[in-house]
């Protein structure tokens, strides 16, 4: 199929953009309280930039979001998620099928796991992309059942026990609360669902 | 051989005190740079920035990095990779606490300390 | 239970922006002091100082205090001495870094840890 | 002998604020180039407090001598200095003999060590103090003899090796450089032989 980058790119920083506050707080709870503010930061100068990053062919566009939240964002996600889209802009074929999908939501799993030093299981933002590649993957994929498995991925991170990120300062008191950045990764895989859909 | 040095907060605070003991120990003798901040000037850190702290220590005898806690070194990381390959190399992030790091790094860079004596110095030295 | 946290840096800009630090991870909830500075206003540490900061940080369940290098902590022992010994036997000197240090350790008062609690998550947690 | 206490504390302190830059200068070598700074904060601070001072009895005039150097030196040096002169107040009687002295300073010493957490040999003012503790109370000493250990005890310390204070980060290249403290120990130690010998 052909992606409609635009518009899912619209919708991820629109859904991005109002979630903000709600990220924040979750942050609060384990963090620094600053994921939304970093995110909106990031998405705002995304947007800002749109002229530019679509005036690039689709892998390059991905790219270029990747590195303008790399720039942007100010906490741990910013290189997190920059090379999450900078290996979907290097991975993803020009007309990708559900299953290419999953290689490169894949593919940048692995990229991401090296750049955190971390692994699923660490009440992160892996715990969401992580399971989502791997159903993408599988090939028995549809978009409710990724938009369910997201939802339930990100809540799945509440009873975690943080390793990585400033939740990990906690130690057992990080239990109990869901991740923010895997709630924004639920929140962005949502927004791709919806838009699929033809629903933004 | 003199390694520079280059401090990564997320307060820009701490990155200009940190900055002004070093200087205190090691006077202008070493190369320095220096960061904190989101790109709003907010706690956190900034890709950009830290490129820029890297640029204003370049040595060709290396760098040593000290940052304080997880998003700094995420951005760091990030930051040299995005540097060429020359650089890249040259480069090394300190596992040590950043104000203690950097005051005992520098120290060690001032007294023609290789790359990695600098970073061995401020991983060792420093209070655990 | 909520232990407070000291924070004493050579320099003043070091103390407060480990001190914003701090306050962005555990907002208010935890009672935090912090100084920096000779007492003139230069690098170094103030006995005078370091007693108000405690004042400040007060908490009848203990104070962690944090220091950078080898004066804060001579200093901040210092200054203990001088309070009267149902206020001495509360407070603790912890062997980690400044910055992380106290991050982490408010991080632990905030959730409800005891001073040793306190105490040992600084210094286990931080980098070192 | 009964010690021209007024007369041993502004020599002190008049010496040491004229080497001030000396003493810095020797910090710069292998510390934070403070100590000449640090050292006549302090005394300046005591020269501003003598009425306050001498309104007490000669042990508690001491011990505000110490008090305020504690509470102006700003270094690791005001605590240590401080102890020093806090015990000599609580350890000299009135009219000390030599051997009082000794026992004095050598009680002094103890109590700096422990403020320390340093030992004879880690190139400080202890090497200097030290040594002229133990001639003191050895019953062999003459100002003379003091003075002279004095100096040479500060020379000592050049070819040491740091072990605490700031120049113990510098490791072996500490070694060729005098302890900026154990010179300051010096000029205090000269200052005292001399007026005691009626040449301030
Ligand atoms: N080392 C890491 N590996 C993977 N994900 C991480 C790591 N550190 C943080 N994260 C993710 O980033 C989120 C926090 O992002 P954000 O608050 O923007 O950055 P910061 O932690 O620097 O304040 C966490 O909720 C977590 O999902
Ligand atoms: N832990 C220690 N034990 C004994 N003496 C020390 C110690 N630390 C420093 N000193 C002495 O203090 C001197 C430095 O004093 P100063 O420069 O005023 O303080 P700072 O080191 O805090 O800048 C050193 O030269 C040494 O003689
Ligand atoms: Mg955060
Ligand atoms: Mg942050
Ligand atoms: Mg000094
Ligand atoms: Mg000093």
């Amino acid at each position: 199929m052909a992606l409609p980058l635009e518009t899912l790119l619209d919708t991820v920083s629109a859904r991005i953009i109002s979630a903000a506050d709600e990220l924040t707080a979750l942050d609060s709870a384990i963090g620094d309280a600053d994921h939304g503010l970093n995110m909106k930061r990031g998405f705002e100068a995304v947007q800002a930039d749109k002229a530019g990053i679509f005036a690039k062919p689709p892998g390059e566009a991905l790219k270029a979001v990747g590195m303008t939240l790399v720039m942007k964002v100010g906490g741990a996600s910013g290189p997190l998620y920059g090379t999450l889209f900078m290996t979907l802009g290097k991975e993803l074929p020009e007309n990708p099928s559900v299953a290419d999908l999953g290689r490169a939501l894949q593919a940048s799993v692995t990229a991401l796991k090296a750049r955190g030093k971390a692994d699923i299981g660490n009440k992160t933002m892996l715990d969401v992309l992580g399971p989502v590649a791997a159903h993408l993957e599988s090939g028995s994929a549809s978009i409710e059942s990724v938009r369910a498995l997201a939802t339930e991925s990100a809540k799945a991170t509440i009873p975690m026990k943080a390793i990585r990120g400033r939740a990990s300062f906690l130690g057992d008191r990080s239990i109990g609360h869901m991740d923010p950045g895997a709630r924004s990764s639920e929140i962005m895989i949502t927004a791709v669902c919806d838009v699929l859909e033809g629903k933004p | 051989m003199t390694v520079g040095i280059v401090i990564v907060s997320h307060s820009p605070d701490v990155a200009k005190g940190a900055a002004d003991m070093v200087r205190q120990m090691v006077g202008n003798e070493v190369p320095l740079g220096f960061c904190g901040g989101n790109p709003d000037g907010g706690l956190g850190t900034s890709v950009e920035k830290i490129l820029a702290a890297i640029d204003a220590a370049w040595s060709e005898d290396g760098i040593a990095i000290l940052v304080d806690l997880g998003g700094a070194e995420t951005n760091s990381e990030m930051a040299i990779e995005m540097l060429p390959e020359e650089r890249r190399q040259k480069i090394v992030i300190c596992n040590a606490p950043v104000v203690e790091g950097a005051v005992m790094a520098a120290t060690e860079a001032w007294g023609g300390g290789s790359l990695a004596d600098v970073k061995r110095t401020a991983e060792e030295l420093s209070p655990q």
